[in-house]
């Protein structure tokens, strides 16, 4: 769907050094949305057209209340694209395709682990939501650089949620020191030993919703394969056009049959099973 | 619908409008469906089809440059057998002119797809593609040599009795020539123009862009060299040209119309803005009205006429 | 000056830095001057001239493309006798690497320019510009055929102890094979690349918007085959590259240096912005530092050792 | 010079239907500038480049007051690029080259006629302000559209000057009905019979100013020269570099010799003599 978001709100996220922004658009798009979808934003004032820079830029949903019409995106300011956004002010009508893509998958019952590094942390809010009045039990696993961009990046919001927060650190300024997949291992030993499998039997069913950098998302997945505990990860390449006709933003997974195949992120995705990704591929 | 004549004639097609999308930025025709509805456009033109199933290149594939895309998907597509399986029975049967687009790596790559391509398909035409600059050693051959571009064509031309749309690469000396040549090769129409060549430099990790390295430049960026080769071929040979190359906006389209195209092709400009094509169509026809014109075929290469009148 | 060493050699020439000013966008080195001064540049193009004055082609001139500029300049210059005359004596002087730019329409054209241009007349090098899309069979023809431009070459080098910088059209289907043809006449460096040529046409007048219906395409549009360009020759030969087409940030410029050009030159850029030359050195001069080079010349064909690493 | 003019005032000119604005800037472009004189503007966000469009934009100078330092610039919004300025906000700075160009010479003595087509009135301002500090007589030529033009295009600031002014428009809603040079050829007529010379020995030594349309200056040079008045006018051409470097905006004059030859609008320019300009030429 492509139709025009107003801009209600338009502030800065935490520290003006994260380069971080809060945006909020009213419009249709929010009825039908769900969480780990994304929109897909012409960065430009669209009242006249420039094509430098030319493309879209996709965003996913941190936030959606489909009752107010509203969706909220994170972003962070990477480049000329997100600059450019950076400015459009309230009021103004910004051109968004969306929702577009593949979310999360909600369980039915049992417990939902989220695993964020960085700024991976903003779609799984939305998620978190969603699994907390569908009243599962939701915990975060959190990591990031330091204090300053966890608080940044809304921690306190999260911290409202009243779910089990286990936040890391690279400098240890904030919980843990080191890595997020570390407390999702050692939480998951805790459970049922190391590197067994979390019974069929036990009580508790797990899942996990990650996302984050290829690298840790690709731990994380490694992780669960070992716990057999079900993955989803949210992929993210460059796109083109965004719905699946340009063959852009594909992403390799294996097939039952063991083959590797492509699917495109924007329209197959961004979220997979973390079981099928391949990730170090070169074809 | 429209007060202005819009119905196009090209290569024996009947188009309802001169407006159509192009291969490899529309999918299969239904990916834009929320966006467009395929029966408001003249025509659409498949992703590109190869006899064998292709992965294509490795990711990144795209990356963006001033008022451009550079693209390396190298033809990854499901290969001739699973298009004939399972896209053939879905995309004949959509409201539009449906034109099939097909690489190959060797003559006989042409040939087996052309064959297996005839009107009963429901397909209104086939584009051969000879100039998609993406695959190593791919149509670059036959896009750059006249003599292997008639050949292709004519090779493809005896196989199929469907209306042969020769596409041009935009890499080349001489690009009259190159349409003369599959003009001699039996071709009832060109499309001009691919894109051009090039390559971005990732400055922070000093390696190219495209894992591919090289990639194919579109988008507004492209679109004086695309006008000025719709111009320049369409007074040398009495092929229709579907000129297309940095579309975005109808003023866009109307400059290629102007140039001497019959019809216009919209590519990256879906990217921009998936509606494009109908504010395109919707702008062809209230500038034909604006000018007094009650029929668009009188825009078609009326920039030369006045220029020689 | 610069904590980085960023002495640059191209064709025997000594350059304070790599970044020069192109050939028909910097006049004859002093237009600039309340903006840029020569003094920091690692040198400067002189306009094109020719044996005799032209006065170059009716106005409007110039169209805008997006991302890029459409110019028809036609090649207006005062001709030899009045740049020797008049020019020569002042552009001598200037306190940077002058390079001159001859054009021409015949064999004899060319060395007659360039049998008037020696070492003697103070001038750095003699760029030969074999390549300007704007006149009718201006350039052109030498420009895409390797044999005509081999032989140009070797003509200009046989008549004047000037180096020869051979400046080639992007308008090719094979720049590497021009590039080889120009190594064999002897040139001993290469300028990459001029501009593409292009049109725009007049929605409201429907004729080109050039009085000379075609222009030649410069600007960041045209940034990415430059680069290619630059990166497939400096493959293919080993001669100096110097890199132009769109640089107008000091980041275009490091991709052209990454890319395999040895030198970078500013045209249309200075338009959109007169101090660009000086930004673009002093961010080469950053991004080396943030890099840890201490010379510039470590930047050279980086991306393609990364590559192949 | 190339400086950043820090916007002051940006405002509507006039009907808005005329899309004209008026935009104030302060810096040290003022101090050395002159009447008939340009600036060539960069018109994107000077903090986030854009390359589309690409180009400068020329607008002349229409008011000077170097000891605020402050230039005035009145223009058209025609096309994407002035659309673009026109979103300048008060306080941004812009990024200005100039000024740029030569402009109009000032007679020591006697009178200054003015002519004006269109909107070729906003640098004439600039110079009848100049002109009447120096004690000369002025007089304006004015022809314009209709009455709603000449309003918006700043007919009150004119009539402040206390000068006179000879209106015409193509309808007659104001002023004579009909075009400009007919006002001029009239008064011409009145001072010395039909197409004579004014006598060098004339106690009013006449010079004229114009800038409007090509065909326009045209006639009023061809008029001047019948009447022996020297003319002045300023030239509009595309433009590249605005600084002489690129040979983009040339035109083209006749020189003592009879020869013809190509001067560049912004270096040379925009202001000619009307006596050397050749009007229609296609070389
Ligand atoms: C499905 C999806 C969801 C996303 N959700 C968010 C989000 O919620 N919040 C957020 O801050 N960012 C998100 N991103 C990343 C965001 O799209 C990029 O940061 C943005 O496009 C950068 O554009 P730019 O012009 O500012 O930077 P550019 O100057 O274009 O590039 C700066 C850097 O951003 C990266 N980049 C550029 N374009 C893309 C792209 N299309 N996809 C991925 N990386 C890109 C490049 O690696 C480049 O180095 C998402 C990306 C995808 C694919
Ligand atoms: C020396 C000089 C002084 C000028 N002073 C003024 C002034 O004081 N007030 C004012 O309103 N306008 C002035 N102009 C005209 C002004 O520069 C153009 O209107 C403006 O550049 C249009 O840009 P655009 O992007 O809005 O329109 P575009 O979309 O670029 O073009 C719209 C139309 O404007 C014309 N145009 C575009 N660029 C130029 C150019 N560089 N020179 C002339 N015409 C052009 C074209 O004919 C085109 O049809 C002046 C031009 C020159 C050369
Ligand atoms: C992502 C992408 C994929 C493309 N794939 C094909 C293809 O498979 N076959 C083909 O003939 N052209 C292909 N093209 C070229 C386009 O059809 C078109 O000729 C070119 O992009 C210029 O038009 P544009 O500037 O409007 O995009 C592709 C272009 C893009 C951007
Ligand atoms: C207005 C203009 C005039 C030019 N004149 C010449 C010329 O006389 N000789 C020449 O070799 N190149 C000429 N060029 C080409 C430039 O030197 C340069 O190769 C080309 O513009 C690409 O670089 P750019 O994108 O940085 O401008 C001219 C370019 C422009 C824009
Ligand atoms: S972005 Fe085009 S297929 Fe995903
Ligand atoms: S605009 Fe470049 S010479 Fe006048």
């Amino acid at each position: 769907m492509l139709t025009e978001g107003q801009v209600v709100v338009h502030e800065r996220f935490g520290d003006e050094d994260q380069r971080l922004r809060r945006l909020v658009l009213k419009g249709p798009m929010a009825k039908t949305a769900q969480a780990g979808q994304f929109v897909a934003i012409l960065v430009q004032d669209s009242s006249i057209s420039s094509f430098d820079p030319l493309l879209r830029r996709p965003i996913s949903l941190a936030e959606i209340s489909s009752d107010q019409d509203e969706i909220t995106l994170l972003y962070r300011i990477q480049g000329r694209g997100t600059e450019i956004l950076a400015k459009a002010q309230c009021g103004e009508r910004l051109s968004v395709m969306g929702p577009l893509g593949k979310g999360f998958s909600l369980p039915e019952a049992g417990e939902l682990w989220l695993v964020a590094g960085g700024i991976g942390i903003f779609p799984l809010y939305a998620l978190a939501q969603s699994a907390h009045t569908q009243g599962l039990t939701v915990r975060l696993f959190w990591g990031g650089e330091n204090k300053s961009f966890l608080e940044s990046a809304g921690l306190a919001q999260w911290q409202a949620l009243g779910i089990d927060l286990h936040l890391c650190t690279l400098d240890g300024s904030l919980g843990q020191k080191g890595l997020v997949t570390e407390g999702v291992q050692a939480r998951l030993s805790q459970l049922v030993g190391p590197t067994k499998a979390v019974p069929e039997t036990s009580q508790v069913q797990i899942r996990v919703a990650t996302c984050g950098p290829a690298r840790m998302m690709q731990a994380v997945s490694k992780l669960c394969m070992e716990f057999q505990v079900p993955v989803e990860v949210s992929l993210e390449e460059r796109m083109g056009c965004a719905v699946g006709a340009c063959l852009g933003c594909v992403c390799t997974l294996m097939d039952a049959s063991g083959a590797l195949i492509h699917k495109k992120v924007c329209l197959d995705g961004p979220v997979f099973r973390g079981e099928e990704v391949v990730w170090d591929v070169s074809c | 619908m429209y007060p202005v004549d819009l119905t196009t004639h090209i290569a024996g097609m009947t188009l309802r409008n001169p407006v159509l999308t192009s291969s490899g930025t529309y999918g299969f025709g239904e990916e834009y469906a929320a966006y467009c509805p395929v029966e408001a456009l003249g025509g659409i033109t498949l992703k590109g089809i190869t006899p064998l199933a292709r992965l294509g290149n490795p990711v990144p594939r795209l990356a963006e440059t001033p008022a451009g895309l550079l693209n390396s998907v190298g033809l990854e597509n499901p290969g001739l057998e699973e298009f004939l399986k399972s896209y053939l029975p879905k995309v004949r049967k959509l409201p539009t002119a449906v034109i099939a687009n097909i690489s190959g790596f060797s003559l006989e790559d042409y040939v087996q797809m052309a064959s297996a391509l005839q009107q009963d398909s429901g397909l209104a035409a086939l584009e051969v593609n000879i100039s998609c600059p993406n695959v190593k050693h791919g149509g670059m051959h036959f896009g750059t040599d006249p003599k292997s571009a008639e050949e292709v064509i004519a090779a493809v031309k005896a196989v199929t009795d469907l209306p042969i749309i020769a596409k041009l690469s935009p890499n080349v000396t001489d690009i009259v020539g190159m349409a003369q040549a599959v003009q001699r090769g039996g071709a009832n129409a060109l499309s001009l123009i691919n894109t051009l060549l090039g390559m971005r430099i990732d400055l922070d990790r000093q390696r190219p862009v495209l894992a591919n390295t090289f990639g194919g430049l579109s988008g507004p960026a492209i679109r004086p060299v695309a006008v000025r080769m719709v111009w320049q071929v369409s007074q040398a040979v009495d092929l229709p040209i579907i000129g297309m190359g940095g579309i975005t906006t109808w003023q866009d389209a109307v400059e290629f119309l102007l140039a001497g195209a019959t019809a216009v092709s919209i590519g990256t400009g879906n990217f921009v803005n998936p509606q494009a094509p109908l504010e395109i169509i919707q702008g062809i026809n209230d500038y034909c009205e604006k000018n007094g014109l009650t029929s668009v075929r009188e825009l078609i290469g009326l920039a030369q006429k006045v220029l020689n009148s």
